[in-house]
């Protein structure tokens, strides 16, 4: 309860409800999509930079492979366990359940970003090496997605374009790559980037959580394709994977902030890498639907109730350990 | 007056996301040329949307192209079977344009 | 040959805040769909402009719409009297669409 | 003339004069619009934490309602004083009197925020609750400007579309709502957005106002409408309505920098709310002549003469009250 | 029915820096007005472009204007001369509009 | 080598080249191209800024008035000293080899800026007056090129349009104007405004390298025009020039940083003043050539190679000298 009151009381999570109830009055307020875009590159280098700074302080350790392994595994997999519950309960055709699991399977940058930032300003310090595990479990829910689609046959699955799109991705670039340099330049030369990088952070999170929460509830509005039963749906898979995620970071022996972290990493659902793709792969799956279950259902469940959750589920399970 | 040559204006608003595809289909019909600009906003029989480069995934482009009648139907035949999936809204119409040997 | 329908394109050159009272005549009028997109400076009788979103008052918009000839009749004339007081640029030209019943 | 020095001393200012001249000498030094609309909602979110930040620090007081209403009613009310004006020495027909009328009961938060920032450099503190009266008196001038156009009763007034943006206008709900944040994070919480809030604010506000410079001066370069007489009124409404402001300001009981900051206010005119509502709600009206007023001559006149002015000006009434 | 008269609709497309000569020829022509806006991506003979407002020299924007034929041609003719040099594309073609005496 | 090694493992540099690397593996990786034009306006606002402030700190001194004038030379003169190589060695026309040469007379202020940014992270300070000769050398190059490319006397070589560019250019405007309110504020001034300009300054330098670098890689691949002997140009004429830089500096009394940023000045093209006059006045040139050629392969050259070279250079003369 605590957590919660603190994550609902912090600058990030009010600007976000703020964009909701602004978007939800239907007021003109509106964050130019460019500006936007802007943002979201940068929380990418800033986290990945950040990442890779820790990771050269603290050095690497076996808890990073076994991490990455968990979430390459989390991500292909999760498709495969929920797509069942979209056709049969969420009553969606082949082709729009494999698209919106590969959401479900892939991961939000933002999610982990305002995890990390509200579990870090209390101490709660998630490892620097998840931002590796976050890029990771960028894209392989795409080709996972796809195979649920397409288990017609009908189709060439891995064309060229598609595998590029997996690994050349600009966020997983962008979250890599930055991430390398911040191994490579360590503590003493993130210095001098550090105002821009690090003091910066918290407000411009805040900013982009402004736009994401005019994003979400207009997506709710605007939507024609969204049921009771996919919105159950769009609550249960956060509960569901994020808890996963936890006792999987758990039993491999992370602590309890990074498999917290894995939790929410298991429990997001992508917003950018997976969409685009999806538009591409399966352009008759409909994009209303799925930006309306991610980015305007389970986007704000986890902002505003996962965080809280996953950390006491990681905790409490910590003590048990 | 200066002499000018009709030929074919093809729009096509395409998602983002699909925008190489029609580019490569333009490229194989043998067009010499090809714009893209931005669209802001729209509605259609799936709902509103508005420009979205977050996610990138509902941005719409106008793919505006200019060629001889010969190609253009080389062309709208290479994207027919895409249109249902890809949602595409396809429009001809004739132009008059100088140096029609660009086209 | 893939079969084309001829149907009217209107463009309608629109003031950012006025944009949504187009939308809503256009939706009255029966159209299937629009789509917007910014347009960035320009000049007319009432001098030149150019892009603002600060106040986003003299921002313009081109709004497009296919439309069969009924549908266009009922929208050209549900708008006829806010052309003077809102400076609106009406377009109109015929095209040929794919998949008619869209339109 | 101390504080004159001062306030063109100040780097905002002299940003601000680098515009007009970039443009006077129609250099294509130019700020992407999407940039300037960046900047601007930064600015609001900026101000409306600061204010929350100080009020839940300071307490709210019985000057906060009187500052409200003092607010409100110079919004409501200075549209009807100046209509005449308009009509009669400018020469304006009736929707325009009310178009330009509206303009000038509403605000410009740049000015505002380029006064404070001015004053709060020297010590001379605005109280961090005039941000509220600031969203306060954003668009109740709508209304009356409105009134002064349709004064015939033709056009249905009160329409849907118009109350809604009066009260949902996209800056009176960031405004306001950063305001809230502010006071629901207090100065603990707004610590960790205070690099990007606090200390990036006047950089931020050169840039702006680098775009506001040549924004006014191409307004004024390429407008068709302004008469000398117009430019009179552009120059004369301030004055009058800044000393309105100032003294009801002291009569109300508010100390030198707040009555100050009223005065601004008072004096100021808008050019985010009030343009577009007023090309939604009176299309008839010549936009380039309400922008060519407000933004090409007040604004100047406010940032470099008004900001000194009234504050040399709730200084001496202070001094004999 | 709304009355409409036919006009001819040019449609310019033009990199970025050559922009105002462009509106100054359409000035001279005795054009009532014209509207540019913004285009992001394209390919043609000299090989494929993209938005760059960093140097601002590749950008490219259509400059779209509605005139009487009269007008329209010896715009086209006053153009002919920069055709080649400026890699001008300039389409042609009929459009009605309402109040035809404002182009 | 350790120079080398130092700006290679600089995080700007570092961006830099994860742009090249992410275009090259035709990642869709991108940055707004407005937000690249609002990053380029702070760099450019920043660095006048900086080295306005400097000078007002420490005085004007006559080594000012001779850079000055060896950058106008060096701006004027270049171009007519490379024309005869890309002619003859080049194989290109009057117009495109004037086009061409025009641009390597004239600098690439982000070239500057992130030399005298690694420069000065290592205490080799480059005077703040060398702001002044940047913007002095931005535009005379295009007269040059403009006579380089009309020796035969077609057209009209002065017409008003163009010297308004070469006089108000925005980028000299923008340094000149920031330079100026440098000077004028002095460092006291400069206080409030320093969190943005300067602490930021290194971290947004970061993100515009890496646009830069998607950008730079990009042009390479979407090229046709460019031959292996123009590619050889594109790395000799910096060579050549950036030597001639460094002697002259060093010849005319500048300390070793100042004669080093004086040679990255005169080894430097550019790819924003220069390229928008070309296509304004030779709109014959291939536009696709000239960007090549000095975004493609000088800039990536003056970045990784030209940087450490030409301190370097500078040290070894001034030691001898
Ligand atoms: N009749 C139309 N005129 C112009 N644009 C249209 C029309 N119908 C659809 N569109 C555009 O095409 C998009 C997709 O249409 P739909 O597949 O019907 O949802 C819409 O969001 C509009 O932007
Ligand atoms: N003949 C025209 N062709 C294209 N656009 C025009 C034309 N006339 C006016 N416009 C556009 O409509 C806007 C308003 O026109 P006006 O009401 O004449 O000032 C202008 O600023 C132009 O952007
Ligand atoms: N057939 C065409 N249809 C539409 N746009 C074209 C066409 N040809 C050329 N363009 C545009 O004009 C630009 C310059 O063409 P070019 O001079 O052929 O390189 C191209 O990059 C395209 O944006
Ligand atoms: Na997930
Ligand atoms: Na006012
Ligand atoms: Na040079």
């Amino acid at each position: 309860m605590d957590q919660l009151a603190a994550t609902l009381l912090s600058a990030p999570v009010l600007f976000f409800l703020l964009g909701v109830l602004a978007a939800a009055v239907r007021s003109d307020l509106a964050v130019p999509e460019t500006i936007a875009k802007g943002m979201s590159l940068y929380l990418m280098a800033a986290i990945g930079l950040k990442g890779g700074v820790e990771v050269a302080n603290a050095g690497v350790n076996a808890q990073l492979a076994k991490a990455l392994v968990a979430g390459l595994l989390l991500s292909a997999l999760i498709p495969f366990a929920i797509a069942p519950a979209l056709r049969r309960f969420g009553r969606l055709d082949r082709v729009n359940s494999g698209a919106v699991a590969a959401h479900y399977g892939s991961v939000s940058v933002v999610t982990f970003v305002t995890a990390s930032q509200i579990y870090g300003a209390d101490g709660f310090m998630v490892a620097g090496f998840m931002v590796a595990v976050l890029a990771m479990m960028e894209t392989p829910a795409i080709l996972s997605g796809l195979l649920i689609a397409r288990r017609d046959g009908s189709g060439g699955l891995l064309n060229r374009h598609l595998l590029h799109e997996v690994f050349f991705n600009g966020s997983v670039v962008l979250l890599l790559g930055s991430f390398a340099i911040g191994l490579l330049i360590g503590p003493a030369g993130f210095e001098p980037i550090s105002p821009l990088f690090k003091a910066g952070f918290t407000g411009v999170l805040c900013l982009f959580l402004l736009d994401m929460g005019l994003i979400a509830m207009r997506r709710i509005l605007q939507t024609r394709a969204l049921t009771a039963r996919l919105v159950v749906l769009a609550l249960v898979f956060p509960l569901v994977n994020g808890t996963v995620g936890v006792l999987a970071g758990t039993a491999i022996g992370l602590d309890a902030p990074t498999a917290a972290a894995l939790g929410i990493l298991a429990a997001s659902a992508s917003y950018i890498a997976v969409p685009a793709a999806m538009r591409l792969s399966l352009p008759q799956a409909d994009a209303g639907l799925y930006l309306a279950m991610s980015l305007g259902v389970t986007f704000p469940f986890n902002i505003v109730l996962g965080i809280p959750l996953f950390r006491w589920m990681a905790e409490q399970i910590g003590a048990v350990a | 007056m200066i002499e000018m040559t009709r030929r074919i204006r093809l729009e096509v608003l395409v998602d983002a996301p699909l925008a190489p595809r029609l580019s490569e289909l333009a490229d194989q019909s043998g067009f010499t040329g090809y714009t893209l600009y931005r669209t802001t906003s729209g509605k259609g029989r799936s709902g509103e949307w508005s420009e979205d480069l977050i996610s990138g995934a509902t941005a719409k482009y106008i793919f505006l192209a200019v060629a001889n009648s010969e190609r253009a139907d080389r062309f709208l035949e290479s994207i027919a079977p895409l249109l249902e999936s890809y949602g595409l809204v396809v429009l001809r119409s004739e132009v008059d344009v100088v140096r029609p040997e660009r086209f």
